[in-house]
């Protein structure tokens, strides 16, 4: 790992320094124990914060808008990349300008699988062995093997990482992902085979948590209008009709989280950073993923299913 | 409101050009059907917006139905197709977090069945009567929220 | 705040007999918006029509919400009585209280009553978030493209031209004429198909109006309904056509001999070359494949010959732009390429096995054999003729899987042909199914049968040289029998298909194809020679398999539509057409992707990419709406604001 | 190149000469034959006819012990292969007849082995491969290749162009023998209707010949042991029935590329042949 | 100050008797995560280390507050005022920094003239504090001046010693209820008190650097054009999370929902939304992110106090522990004292 964060400072330095992009955009220590944070350097001095190991939870790729025009380095994984592509599409974005630093992950580490387990003691991280974690609990070391510590996305970890252009930078470093079987509609399953009453009954008890801070959609890649249509154009007095009304109750949480899933259903890339940032832990990717089931069914649904049709597709009832 | 008092409340979008029609010489043929059915007239199927679906839904609605054109016979060729498949898909997650199918139906009837027009409307009516009111969208306001 | 003003109709016992339509009149009066409401008797009439266009201007209303019957059948009346009392015609609102209430919940007159005023509601809620609306006006080019010169092309332009309107003909090939100057005789009344097209040939070279292109094809086509700016790539002939006098010493000297394509190679012809003795224009181009000048640089011979000095071997391509206002498609057709597809009959190995086309060479008078029936393989004229229907068509495992159309009445020609050179001959047809569905198609099929010509009910499965013979492996389905003949000469029956460079020409023009690559029509039974991108007429086989009098009847059709265009000075188009709201754009264009009529275009303004409607195009269907995930989007006369506003209405 | 081989009943019957010929040309071209352990029916004739899941389990058998072996799978006779890859094509469209197969068979199996015919084995070695072994060149004798229907048909399963096989005939070129254009490669030889309904079956037959006869073939090559069967075994009760006097040497294809490559023609099971085959081969020196 | 002793088992039987009477909410475990709930089996209360997510203002600002209903008639329009729920509740298990939150948003609503919907359900409520069990990861309360056993603002409030809770009894309310449910308590307390504070001052020790408040207020104004607030808000994501979490963030929008008939409604809203600012006219003073950045800590770091001379952050550490991005409110008031100079 060590090896890595410093390949990793030297490619920013030599980037920075050199010009080639104006802002690199990587990820550094944060405030709090195992948490890492966003990190942006615009001087060569400043690389100095950077790193990645397996607690680099926060996918990068939606800054990209902030930065649009100008030339901008970001670390991704390779879970990652359909999410690039898929707002490089939605926006536009012009490619040349954009250099992809592409992390070798071998899976990222649950900060609260190890908060759960541990909890209490002070934690801290020391390395990605391969086949397993090495994690300082207290005063001591702990060899911990990975797939009990796995982040949830790494279990339907794509693990490729094709189309890149000729510019963008692979990292090499040693590790792997221990290959896992894992159905990844498994919870959609799940919830499908209960009674209706009960489906209902529990995404009531989820979605009366709601509290509409928007973190959802602020952070997701798909979600990448200049304007959400739920943000209203004009102050409140003004308005009489909207898309959906301010009020917290649950017909407008309904509302506002079928939307969302609807709006990216067969456009997600599925790197489930709309889970993590939920303050309230809605589990919004099963949304996310009872759609791509059903859209898998489908035939053809570029650009996404409000802009796509096959006459083949299966009759509404 | 009591049950009793209670009446379903059904918002059907209609096409122009064929299921609108429809509703217009299910009129003309006089083939009476229940008074719950509002009817707000589209150009084409494909201009129901899912969304409006969930905000009739969240607006009160205890049923909402979308019909249009028989599949090929779509006045702007293939809008029909559109709406199928964003409706397929909405009646896929609205099942999901647990409503009824019956709340949400889709139908194609073309201009010249109006007969097919009324059955729709009683059918889906009486099963929204033996639903009851649409509860999913319409939780009592809780203090606990958040 | 909008002045709504309600006006309730009674429509005599239709909906006053169930609904009490003053008491609907006075709660409509207390709606927000609404500052007069009232009801009558017959609103649609006179008086009707009067009260309304009174009170608007008596109550200063800016919002009129007709309680009535069916927006399709009044709504263009109550439009009309907004304008004429100084009213923006779309700030008109109807709802339909005969159909949708009073006439079907006869019975439930309380539910009932309840449900109108419901509707009113909705209609006031519409109301207050219409705004005036203008038809969208465009200025038309009185200039027609016609792109392809085979038939159809004739005819469309011809009929444009004839009509008045300035033509611009541009034709692939060095002439006219297309597949039907091929052909012999046309059935079922065979008269001499050159005798019939090289005419209207001639005339369309010398009508005033039409500028014809030949060897030249559209590159590339810009604008929209009314305005296309086209260009127009003239190949390199090599002739210079106003030097030119069509004499002909040059390609009776010309020293090359290459395959006549247009004989299917049963013959020859120069390297520069008429393609046949009527082609229009009646002067040669030179084929660059096959010229020696152009190709070893030495020759010269026909340079030299020439007493006009018209030889140029340094021409090159040139580009010229047209502006016209309309568009009609007439790329015709080509034959299934069955040499690909069939290796049971020989992957065309054999050479006595030719296509029907072929055949129309073999027996024209002005054919490579004089119209003589031989084989081509020995020149000996064929004792036993087979004929294979289907070839290519109605074949979903190695062909097309639709009705060609045309392969019956044509086989029956060729057989009745053979019949009538060769009596002796054994003609043999092998069929699926025959369909004669064209005045006098019958007839003639019946009279090829009594005329000795046996009809097989059924497949060809194989077809093989044995010495000189071909056996001819097949099955009488009708016997139930294995057929096996020995024939001298095999025709196919070969199906259509579109032209080739049809898919590409298809997106320059910005129309659709279908699965099986002809132009799609805008609707199969009401618009079958619009396309959906109005201004482009489709003619002809590039739609579709079509005989003759079916070409023709629809390139009169298409012409037709283009005149009554063109004829206007400008056009209206509806304003109830998607716009776009240039700040929610994100340019992610997937409502160019479902616009079915090419009605979006994309701006590019300080580096960022946004949708624009082009109005004149666009039929508002309102599918962009929906796909348009920012909701940037509307439809003018249905938007997102009066829908929604509508929902909350009828769910209050 | 190393295959699993998979001989099947006949070539340890009837047509042993094809058998004998096929592994003694595999050798001298550097292709190693590796007989299948334990192999049984590929499921054709009786299996194929009664039972559609013993026509489909058998051969999926046969197919797993090859992929125990780790090598795809060469079947010289016509109707194996067409077991083998029928099985195959219908194990991957249906995975619910898959998983009874697997049941019968008790163990799961891939299906992802690859099963050659002769035709296909020897085209993959090219034809350069080929000419290097080619000693006596058999200029001058003209052979119609005759397919019959199992090699080439469904299209699904078929290893060239149904309608137009050329793979024999590319396998021969670099004997030098001159190859016939002809209507009768992919005609029925009757096949087993010989023992239910003689006269059709002896029909057909006579019209290969026929056509064979019409083209001046001197001999027919075939890959199948019942097509070999029918044209040679029969062709001397053709003549009886019809009154003809046909004489055309049947060879399988491998035995006629093992006497180009000048192998010991005894060795190649040319002794066993009804219709004799030497003047066919004595016309070209050999 | 009165005193009382409780023991661990006969808290949920108190709470049980409390439920007869009154609405109970309290902390509880939902999904593995901490919110408060209304009581159905009080042996549901959570009384765990961490914190509730969402804070208790819910039950004085609730996310969506109707403030009247209205029905047009004709010309003629009425209005109704709002309902709420009139039995009396008692939220238990409010946290020393939920509590010291109640002081700031006493001081919004409360001022002349008080905001009736939520004077109303203050007074409507009794408040049962509890002191922390241990300091969280994102915990500065100290730097406030209290502690995480800290007892101000509650009508009881309880700390766990051991087997017992040491109960104080800080109001009348809070004296009449330990009357009225005497038979739960027992009066003897000796070396409860000294307890307590030996617990506080174990819980103090655990505080690792928590941030100095001096001078922060006093630099803040020099910082306003500091490129610090555009830095910070490339982070940020722009969400609610901060705001919405936070318990002294206070900011509503009201608006009507219905034309002829319907209900004015007082809904959260957030400086982080870009339409919080909003102008009739379009325009928008604070079009930046980073404009709404840094008012936000402008106000709970500066503003607050000014207009109402109380503290406008409490220490909770909600908005440090749940920003998606680290954005954190501590490292925050450290930059501040080390970028900005005082008085200018």
């Amino acid at each position: 790992m060590r090896g890595l964060t410093e390949a990793l400072r030297e490619l920013a330095y030599r980037l920075l320094r050199e010009g080639e992009v104006e802002l690199f955009l990587g990820y550094s220590w944060g405030t709090l124990p195992l948490v890492v944070r966003p990190c942006f350097a615009t001087r060569p001095e400043q690389v100095e914060a950077f790193i990645f190991n397996p607690l680099c939870l926060p996918n990068l790729v939606k800054y990209l808008l902030r930065f649009e025009g100008r030339r901008v380095a970001v670390v991704v994984k390779k879970c990652e990349l359909p999410s690039f592509r898929q707002l490089l599409a939605d926006r536009n974005l012009e490619r040349k300008k954009i250099r992809l630093v592409v992390a070798p992950c071998g899976g990222l580490l649950d900060p609260a699988k190890l908060q759960k387990e541990f909890s209490g003691q002070p934690l801290e991280f020391i390395a990605d062995r391969g086949k397993e974690y090495v994690v300082r609990v207290g005063e001591e070391e702990k060899v911990l093997a990975k797939q009990l510590y796995l982040y949830p996305r790494c279990f339907s970890c794509p693990q490729k990482d094709e189309d890149l252009e000729p510019e963008d930078i692979r990292l090499e470093f040693s590790t792997s992902l221990p290959s896992l079987e894992v159905d990844p509609y498994a919870g959609v399953s799940y919830l499908e085979e209960r009674p209706a009453e009960e489906r209902r009954e529990f995404w009531d008890r989820v979605f009366k948590r709601c509290i509409r801070c928007y973190a959802c959609r602020e952070v997701c890649p798909a979600c990448s209008c200049h304007e959400c249509c739920f943000d209203p154009p004009l102050p409140g007095w003004q308005r009489t009709v909207d898309w959906m009304s301010k009020a917290h109750w649950l017909p407008e949480i309904y509302q506002y989280h079928l939307t969302r899933a609807l709006h990216v259903a067969g456009r997600c890339g599925e790197c489930g950073e709309c889970e993590r940032v939920c303050p309230v832990k809605i589990p919004l990717m099963l949304l996310v993923k009872k759609l791509a089931k059903e859209i898998q069914s489908l035939p053809g649904v570029e650009p996404g299913i409000l802009a796509s049709y096959s006459p083949d597709d299966p009759e509404p009832h | 409101m009591s049950v009793k008092e209670w009446e379903p409340k059904i918002v059907a979008f209609l096409c122009h050009w064929c299921s609108y029609a429809a509703a217009d010489l299910a009129g003309v043929s006089r083939f009476s059907y229940p008074p719950n059915v509002r009817i707000i007239r589209v150009p084409c199927s494909s201009r129901v917006n899912p969304q409006f679906v969930l905000r009739a839904f969240a607006e009160g609605a205890d049923g909402v139905l979308v019909a249009g054109c028989h599949l090929g016979d779509c006045h702007y060729v293939k809008g029909n197709y559109y709406a199928r498949r964003r409706l397929w898909v909405l009646q896929r997650l609205l099942e999901f977090v647990g409503m009824e199918p019956a709340r949400f139906q889709v139908h194609w009837i073309s201009g010249a069945e109006g007969a097919k027009f009324a059955e729709t409307i009683k059918e889906m009516v009486d099963k929204v009567r033996i639903l009851g009111p649409n509860r999913l969208f319409q939780e009592v306001k809780d203090i606990c929220v958040g | 705040m909008p002045r709504v003003g309600v006006f309730v109709c009674w429509c005599g016992s239709n909906i006053g007999g169930v609904l009490d339509c003053p008491a609907l009149a006075r709660a409509a009066a207390t709606f927000p918006g609404v500052v007069y409401a009232t009801d009558y008797q017959y609103m649609c009439s006179d008086p009707g029509q009067k009260l309304i266009a009174e009170a608007i201007k008596e109550h200063r209303l800016d919002r009129v919400v007709v309680a009535a019957c069916s927006p399709r059948l009044h709504e263009d009346t109550f439009r009309e009585v907004l304008a004429r009392a100084g009213l923006n015609p779309y700030l008109l609102e109807m709802t339909n209280l005969r159909e949708h209430c009073s006439w079907v919940h006869a019975g439930e007159k309380e539910l009932a009553q309840a449900k109108a005023l419901s509707l009113i509601r909705r209609a006031v809620a519409k109301a207050l978030r219409l705004t005036p609306l203008h038809p969208g006006r465009v200025k038309i080019t009185r200039r027609c493209l016609v792109i392809g010169g085979g038939i159809a092309g004739i005819q469309a332009a011809l009929d444009v031209a004839d009509a008045g309107i300035e033509v611009v003909l541009v034709e692939r090939e060095p002439s006219l004429g297309g597949k039907m100057v091929l052909l012999d005789k046309t059935f079922p009344t065979l008269d001499c198909s050159a005798c019939i097209s090289t005419p209207k040939m001639a005339a369309v070279a010398k009508h005033p109006l039409i500028r014809l292109y030949t060897y030249a094809e559209v590159e590339k086509v810009e604008g929209s309904l009314g305005n296309y700016r086209v260009t127009i790539r003239q190949k390199a002939r090599y002739v210079d056509h106003t030097k030119c006098t069509g004499c002909g010493t040059c390609w009776e000297k010309c020293p090359v001999k290459v395959p006549d394509e247009l004989n299917f190679r049963l013959s020859t012809r120069p390297a520069i070359y008429l393609p046949f003795p009527q082609a229009v224009p009646s002067k040669p181009v030179i084929d660059a494949r096959h010229c020696r000048q152009l190709t070893k640089g030495k020759c010269g011979v026909c340079q030299k010959v020439c007493p006009a000095g018209a030889i140029d071997y340094t021409q090159q391509d040139s580009l010229h732009e047209e502006e016209v206002g309309a568009i009609i498609v007439a790329t015709g057709f080509d034959l299934f390429p069955w040499e690909k597809a069939y290796g049971e009959y020989g992957y065309g190995r054999y050479p006595d096995v030719i296509t029907g086309l072929a055949f129309e060479r073999l027996v024209n008078a002005s054919g490579p054999t004089g119209g003589r029936i031989v084989r081509p393989s020995d020149g000996r004229e064929p004792r036993t003729v087979v004929f294979v229907h289907c070839v290519g068509s109605r074949d979903e495992l190695k062909g097309r899987e639709y009705c060609s159309r045309i392969c019956c009445m044509y086989t029956a020609k060729h057989a009745h042909q053979v019949k009538e050179r060769l009596p002796e001959a054994k003609v043999y047809v092998f069929y699926i199914d025959i369909r004669t569905f064209g005045k006098g198609y019958e007839e003639f099929y019946r009279r090829v049968q009594d005329e000795g010509v046996i009809y097989l009910r059924g497949r060809v499965s194989k077809i093989y040289q044995e010495g000189d013979k071909l056996i001819v492996k097949g099955a009488d389905t009708l016997l139930g029998e294995p057929v096996t003949i020995a024939a001298d000469l095999v025709v196919l029956a070969t199906g259509v298909v579109p032209a080739r460079g049809a898919e590409e020409l298809a997106r320059t023009l910005g129309i659709s194809t279908d699965k099986d690559g002809f132009f799609q029509e805008a609707h199969p039974k009401l618009r079958p020679v619009e396309t959906h991108t109005a201004g482009i007429f489709l003619a002809g086989a590039c739609q579709g398999p079509k005989d003759i009098p079916d070409t023709v009847s629809q390139a009169s059709a298409a012409a037709a539509k283009a005149v009554g265009l063109l004829l206007r000075e400008e056009i209206e188009v509806s304003p109830l057409v998607a716009w776009v709201n240039q700040a929610l754009c994100t340019g992610c264009l997937h409502c160019q992707v479902v616009c079915p009529y090419q009605a979006i275009e994309v701006v590019t303004e300080g580096g960022r990419r946004r949708a624009r409607v082009k109005e004149e195009l666009c039929q508002g269907c309102g599918s962009c709406t929906v796909a348009c995930r920012p909701g940037a989007m509307e439809l003018k006369g249905f938007s997102n604001e009066q829908i929604l506003a509508e929902v909350e209405a009828l769910c209050r | 190149m190393k295959l699993a081989y998979y001989p099947g009943c006949s070539l340890k019957g009837t047509a042993r000469e094809y058998d004998l010929s096929t592994r003694l040309v595999a050798r001298h071209l550097g292709l190693e034959l590796v007989e299948i352990p334990d192999w049984n029916c590929c499921g054709a004739t009786a299996a194929h006819s009664t039972s559609h899941f013993l026509a489909v389990a058998l051969p999926a058998r046969v197919l797993a012990l090859a992929e125990d072996m780790g090598l795809d799978i060469l079947s010289p006779c016509a109707a194996c292969y067409q077991r083998l890859r029928a099985a195959q094509e219908e194990l991957k469209r249906d995975p619910e007849l898959k998983r009874q197969v697997e049941g019968a068979l008790g163990r799961t199996f891939e299906g992802r082995v690859r099963v050659f015919s002769l035709l296909e084995a020897l085209a993959q070695l090219g034809e350069e491969a080929l000419a290097a072994q080619v000693v006596r060149p058999l200029k001058g004798m003209q052979v119609a290749c005759y397919y019959g229907c199992l090699l080439v048909r469904p299209p699904l399963t078929s290893c060239d162009d149904p309608e137009q096989p050329q793979l024999m005939e590319k396998i021969l070129a670099p004997t030098k023998v001159d190859t016939l254009d002809w209507g009768g490669k992919n005609e029925c030889c009757g096949a087993s209707l010989i023992f239910g309904a003689r006269e059709v079956a002896l029909n057909l037959i006579k019209n290969i010949l026929h056509a064979a006869a019409q083209v001046r073939a001197h001999a027919l090559v075939t890959a199948c042991p019942l097509c070999h069967a029918n044209l040679d075994l029969r062709q001397k009760e053709v003549n009886r029935f019809f009154g003809t006097n046909f004489a055309i040497p049947v060879f399988y294809l491998s035995q006629l590329l093992g006497i180009a490559m000048g192998l010991n023609p005894r060795d190649l099971g040319l002794g066993s042949h009804f219709v004799d085959p030497q003047r066919a081969l004595r016309m070209v020196g050999s | 100050m009165d005193y009382r002793v409780i023991t661990q088992e006969k808290l949920p039987l108190f709470l049980s008797a409390l439920r007869q009477s009154f609405l109970l909410a309290a902390p509880v475990e939902e999904e593995g995560e901490v919110y408060f709930r209304l009581l159905e089996d009080p042996s549901q209360v959570y009384l765990g280390p961490r914190p509730s997510r969402v804070p208790p203002k819910i039950f004085f600002f609730p996310p969506t507050e109707p403030l009247l209903r209205y029905r047009r008639e004709g010309e003629k329009w009425e209005v109704f005022s709002a309902e709420q729920d009139p039995r009396p509740l008692i939220l238990f298990g409010l946290r020393p920094c939920d509590l010291q939150s109640l002081k700031a948003l006493d001081a919004v609503f409360l001022a002349s003239p008080p905001d009736p919907y939520y004077a109303a359900r203050r007074e409507n409520t009794l408040l049962l504090g509890i002191s922390c069990p241990e300091v969280g990861p994102g915990c500065f309360c100290v730097t406030y001046g209290y502690s995480p056993t800290t007892s101000e603002g509650a009508d009881l409030h309880f700390t766990l010693l051991g087997k017992f809770y040491l109960v104080e009894v800080l109001t009348p309310r809070g004296k009449k209820l330990v009357q009225d449910y005497a038979s739960f308590f027992a009066g003897e307390t000796a070396g409860a008190l000294e307890a307590k504070q030996s617990k506080e001052a174990s819980l103090l020790a655990k505080f690792v650097a928590p941030p100095q408040l001096t001078g922060v207020k006093e630099k803040l104004p020099s910082l306003y054009h500091d490129p610090y607030w555009e830095e910070l808000a490339w982070r940020c994501l722009g969400c609610g999370i901060c705001t919405f979490l936070c318990p002294t963030c206070h900011c509503f929008d009201i608006f009507d929902r219905g034309e002829e008939e319907g209900e004015r409604l007082r809904c959260w809203d957030t400086c982080l939304f870009k339409e919080f600012t909003l102008h009739t006219s379009g325009h928008n003073p604070r079009a930046s992110l980073s404009a709404r950045l840094r008012n936000r800590f402008y106000h709970k770091l500066l503003y607050h106090y000014e207009r109402y001379g109380v503290e406008g952050c409490v220490g909770c550490g909600r908005c440090v522990v749940f920003c998606p991005v680290n954005i954190d409110i501590r490292e925050v008031m450290v930059e501040v004292r080390r970028r900005g100079s005082s008085g200018f």
